[in-house]
């Protein structure tokens, strides 16, 4: 691996230097054209999805729905997918990823992280008939996985033994699952846990798996006028408690009881 | 250009190449049972058997491939009917490239002037002899240009199946930018993979168009 | 049948349709920005000079060959990462299916204006019509009749191969449905089943006119 | 209407009628063909020559009457491959198969059909081959064959089968004169080898050379027949065959033109 | 070469040469029209009259030589619109315009070309369509019309413009004989209304009935030129033509065949 990551790491730079050749949008320049371009998810409830009046929700899209107003512009949602959330930050697409976006270092050589706002492991969930409860026991079998997450470049990394199934968009991997396509779906743990709360019949075997790991916002190599505001903004938040409202809002109706708020959420942009 | 990336993953290309060609050729095999089995109900005129082939040749001109593909692929599942992501793709690409051959075979069939057989059976032949000595090889030559086209589009729409979790060369670029950001490269292999294959099925197609010139006049 | 629901709830409907706006509206908005890119690649290409033979042939050849798809990455994502081009989803796919339509058209135009008897331009000129005149009004006509019907079989295609705009992150009809399909996952566990069904349904009913217009003109220009 | 010796001609037709939808095309034709005998059937254009040749060749069905070969009948287009090989037929358009050399055009029924020796099949197609001054063409595709060359083909290759009877439709129509000539001396030369044969074309002084007989067909019926070919040219007996070869005649009253000048 | 009076011909040829690539198709050839004058171009194939017609009309270029229109030079392809209505062609193929009616074909090119007035130039059509037989057609499309009919449409396209010389490169050669007959029919016509007109066909008897003169070429010269087209077509005096007019004659001995009878 260290020889590919020092490849990766020479590709990082020279993608940096070309992508420079296109200026992202500054502070000013966001406040003046009156709308923030925010990347987010539509089929990742409760972080990100679309309800049936088609306008956007979620724990991801509460806090964006925040950052616009009290910028005073409006917020303009950018529909992505994992794997291209770093292309339309270095493509300038949108002024921010608010995409349950985990920091990587891979994907700290091509974007700006700001504060974290929230903390996440690897979670898998399988058929509960079927139940698999550590990752030895995923060896041989079929796992399905989201192109562009972390749970993806985890098990490409660590696991080539476990076969991998990747989807573009979380929903078809879900219906994959749910058609008994794989024996198991991986992705953040927060993700999987609402999900089989709400999914009888799948339990999640593995809560936590890898690093701990931390999810922020996301903005253009470089573009430290909005990545400071971010962070101003997260920290003054902290003081109202906000994530813990938007948890409350969002999350809590799904994971209940089970999941202690303070595993999940982050304030102030510290991770306890 | 990243040279180490893509001596890194030129390898995977191929591997992922050998998958676009095995689901591709799968169906193009499938088309060309279709089209066959299609145009000759068609040329044939058996009564509601033509009107099925009639609006099959519809539904397949005019939806895509993807949604064809996700029907099947998410859709299916849901009445109990779960097939492989190569089935799906197999018999989607099958599906769609259908109607195409079928209407290469129709025209190569229409081309043939009536006079062929009617030369046929003077000098004595019989359906079937006059079909195979006679009209089959004439039709064949004027459905070559029709037929390479439509192995072209179907390679091409091959692409498509990326979205079925199946690992072809379209899935790999996805993957591998989504992964490691290298876009440009990982974008320029798949371009030239494509070429690889395609270019070759371009040239063929003309060359044997040439060759296959003096049957139609 | 169950699930029938989800696509019979009014805001899903409405939701469908709007994405089935934007499919319309890209396949639309190519087509029209086509026209004239094709007819001049066409016109050009009936051209004797061999270096804009050579360029349009090799941009003909590339178009062929390669899948939208891969044209659709190139242009979305080829274009940030090599220039950094902010092209939005829908300004891509527009890019590319002009791009490809402007090739197949021309290719067509070429055809038909080749097509057409040498004796119609030395009848033109005999009549003392001026090249303008002969083009115009004896040409022209003539290549429109054999023109329109590929034509508009190649539109019903444009309009088709929108749907693999959803892959670059266009939201339009196909990500809609995903995205009711996601929402009502719990509520309705067939709605794959429905809502894809629906999308297929609605691409034909799109496209099938179209196809019946081609076969229609060429039935009545079949001369 | 069999020969005075009783003997049965070669062929016959009886009473044929033939309707296309409500149009009566032939109405209760009669004509025979003794062996060795050369008819030239003529008529205006749509008056059901095509289609006479094209029943007695088996591919149209008849609705009345019939069509005897040597005395046995052969009516209807679901006859056995032996009957049809008795009859060779040549059309107007150049109908050569497209994707067969000019040999392989001459032997692949023969092969096919008669199942006879490849070689043999071979050497008898060079023969006619060579009669027609085609040989040296053996090889080539009939695309790249001029008009007349293909006609002469076409006559070899039904020649090839050994028919009793020839049928030819305007096999001149679509050639320019000098291959109108090349063609019409291989017909000449076949006639005057004895082959048996009906004869359908627009050029009448090859008609007037070479009939033994000519036919006149008009409104479905023989209007006219005559055992003279010569006298039928100088002096037709009826008005429809006076009528349809003055369309060969043209009259201009002549010095206006010149009157002009100066 | 001019006329005995001293007056200039209407149409004049001189030492007009025409290659394609290294083949010389034309070879200085001379050719005078007077006026009024109708002259009948024969010759084998490919020996060069529609060549020679293309040339006389600005259609191909020339290698050397000249083509002159009443004393005036109009050699080479880019002549102005006014004088390339001096000259009316009408060619082989049916070339008419397919998308526009029968009407719109013969009056396209007055109103465009001539900006004549729209109404008038249909009150001339409908007189040069009553003359051919036409005007009830006159809405109908060419694709609708038989072969004969699409010519006679040519016909009066070309006279709609007035031309001082008509040029007709076979225009028959592609017809039925009776259709031949219809269009023939109307040449003579406008022979007889004094129309100069140069004509190439392949009808012997109708080049007899209309050509105040006959002319021969062969390998790209004019090889016999008779002002008595009646001695011509009895008597050629060159070999040459002698053996082109026996391309339309046949001879067979005759009684073979009736002697295999019985
Ligand atoms: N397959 C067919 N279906 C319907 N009508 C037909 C068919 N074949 C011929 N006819 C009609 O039968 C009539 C005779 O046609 P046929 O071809 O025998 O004439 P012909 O004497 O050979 O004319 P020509 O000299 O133009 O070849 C015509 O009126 C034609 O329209
Ligand atoms: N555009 C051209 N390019 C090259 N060669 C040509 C061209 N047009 C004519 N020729 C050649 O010039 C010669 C004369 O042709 P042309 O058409 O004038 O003959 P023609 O006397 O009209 O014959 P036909 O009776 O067959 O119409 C032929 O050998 C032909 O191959
Ligand atoms: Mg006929
Ligand atoms: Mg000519």
């Amino acid at each position: 691996g260290s020889a590919a990551d020092a490849v990766k790491g020479a590709a990082g730079d020279a993608a940096s230097t070309e992508a420079g050749q296109s200026q992202a949008r500054t502070l000013e320049q966001i406040k003046q054209s009156g709308t923030i371009n925010i990347g987010v998810f539509t089929d990742k409830a409760p972080f990100g999805y679309v309800d049936g009046n088609g306008t956007y929700q979620g724990y991801d899209v509460v806090f964006a729905n925040r950052l616009a107003q009290d910028l005073g512009v409006k917020a303009s949602f950018v529909a992505t997918d994992a794997a291209n959330r770093v292309p339309y930050l270095e493509s300038n697409k949108v002024d921010v990823i608010l995409a349950n976006f985990t920091v990587t270092d891979e994907r700290a050589q091509k974007v700006d992280f700001a504060e974290p706002y929230m903390k996440v492991s690897l979670g898998v969930v399988s058929p509960t008939s079927k139940s698999i409860t550590s990752v030895e026991a995923l060896a041989g079998k079929t796992l399905i996985v989201t192109k562009g997450t972390t749970a993806e470049t985890y098990f490409e990394k660590n696991h080539p033994d476990v076969t991998l199934q990747k989807y573009d968009q979380y929903a078809d991997a879900y219906n994959a699952l749910l058609d008994g396509r794989g024996d198991a779906f991986s992705t953040d743990n927060t993700e999987v846990l609402a999900w089989a709360k709400s999914n009888p019949g799948y339990t999640v075997g593995i809560t936590s798996l890898g690093d701990a790991d931390t999810i922020a916002p996301a903005v253009h190599k470089g573009n430290d006028t909005v990545r400071d505001y971010i962070n101003q903004e997260i920290n003054s938040l902290a003081s109202e408690s906000f994530f813990h409202a938007d948890y409350a809002q969002t999350l809590e109706p799904v994971y209940g009881d089970d999941v202690n708020v303070d595993d999940i959420v982050v304030e102030g942009g510290k991770v306890s | 250009m990243d040279w180490g990336f893509i001596a890194r993953y030129a390898p995977y290309y191929v591997l992922a190449a050998q998958v676009t060609l095995l689901i591709s050729l799968s169906g193009i095999a499938v088309s060309v049972l279709v089209g066959i089995l299609c145009s000759m109900v068609r040329h044939a005129r058996i009564p509601v058997l033509r009107q099925v082939a009639a609006a099959y040749v519809e539904l397949s001109r005019n939806t895509p491939l993807l949604v064809q593909l996700f029907f099947l692929y998410f859709g299916l599942p849901k009445l109990g009917i779960v097939w492989s992501p190569e089935a799906c793709a197999i018999v989607g690409l099958g599906f769609l490239g259908g109607s195409y051959m079928a209407e290469s075979f129709r025209s190569g069939l229409d081309s043939v002037a009536s006079s062929q057989a009617d030369a046929a059976s003077v000098l004595g032949m019989t359906r079937v002899q006059s079909l195979r000595h006679v009209i089959l090889p004439q039709a064949l030559a004027v459905a070559v240009p029709g037929i390479v086209a439509n192995v072209i589009f179907l390679v091409k729409e091959s692409s498509v199946v990326s979205g079925i979790a199946l690992a072809d060369l379209m899935y790999l670029a996805k993957d591998l930018i989504g992964l490691y950001y290298d876009t440009t490269e990982a974008l320029a292999l798949l371009v030239v993979a494509y070429a690889t294959i395609l270019l070759p099925i371009s040239l063929l197609g003309t060359l044997l168009e040439r060759r296959l010139d003096h049957a139609r006049r | 049948m169950p699930g029938a629901e989800i696509v019979l709830d009014p805001s899903n409907v409405l939701r469908l349709l709007a994405g089935l706006g934007v499919t319309v509206r890209i396949g639309l908005v190519s087509v029209a920005l086509s026209l004239p890119l094709g007819i001049a690649c066409g016109m050009l290409m009936t051209l004797r000079n061999p270096l804009i033979r050579a360029v349009l042939r090799a941009y003909l050849e590339f178009i062929r060959i390669m899948p939208q798809l891969v044209l659709l990455y190139l242009v979305f994502f080829g274009t940030a990462g090599a220039w950094g081009w902010d092209l939005s989803g829908e300004a891509a796919s527009v890019v590319v299916f002009s791009l490809w339509g402007a090739a197949e058209l021309g290719d067509l135009v070429r055809g038909a204006l080749e097509s057409i008897p040498r004796t119609q331009y030395d009848s033109a000129y005999v009549l003392g019509m001026g090249r303008r005149q002969a083009f115009a009004r004896v040409i022209l006509p003539q290549a429109v009749t054999r023109l329109l019907p590929p034509a508009v079989n190649l539109a019903t295609r444009m309009v088709k191969t929108t749907s693999l705009c959803m892959l670059i992150g266009v939201v339009e009809l196909i990500r809609v449905g995903q995205q009711i399909i996601d929402y009502n996952r719990f509520a309705v566990p067939t709605g794959a089943l429905w809502i894809y069904g629906s999308i297929f349904f609605l691409y034909f009913i799109v496209c099938w006119p179209l196809s019946i217009l081609s076969r229609r003109l060429e039935r009545r220009w079949a001369r | 209407m069999s020969d005075a010796t009783g003997e049965a001609p070669m062929l016959e037709v009886r009473g044929l009628t033939k309707r296309f939808g409500d149009e009566v095309v032939l109405d209760g034709l009669d004509l025979a063909v003794r062996k060795g005998e050369v008819v030239v059937v003529l008529g205006p254009s749509g008056c059901g020559k095509s289609t006479l040749l094209r029943c007695i060749a088996g591919l149209e069905g008849v609705d009345a009457g019939e069509v005897r070969l040597e005395g046995e009948p052969i009516s209807g287009t679901r006859r056995d491959s032996a009957l049809r090989q008795r009859l060779g037929m040549v059309f107007q358009s150049y109908d050569l198969f497209p994707t067969r050399t000019v040999l392989a055009n001459v032997t692949l029924a023969p092969v096919v059909v008669q199942h006879r020796d490849r070689l043999e099949a071979e050497r008898e197609a060079e023969a006619l081959l060579r009669r027609v001054g085609l040989w040296d063409k053996r090889d080539s595709y009939p695309s790249t064959l001029s008009g007349g060359q293909r006609q002469r083909v076409a006559i070899c290759r039904a020649l090839a089968m050994h028919p009793d009877v020839m049928l030819l439709d305007e096999v001149t129509a679509a050639l320019d004169p000098e291959m109108v000539h090349e063609v019409l001396d291989v017909v000449l030369e076949l006639a005057e080898g004895g082959l048996t044969m009906v004869i359908v074309t627009h050029e009448m002084r090859f008609a007037a050379a070479i009939a033994d007989r000519v036919v006149m067909l008009d409104g479905g019926e023989v209007v006219e027949e005559s055992d003279d070919p010569a006298a039928f040219f100088e002096r037709p007996e009826t008005g429809r065959a006076r009528e349809f070869l003055s369309m060969f005649e043209y009259k201009r009253e002549k010095g206006k033109g010149t009157d002009h000048e100066d």
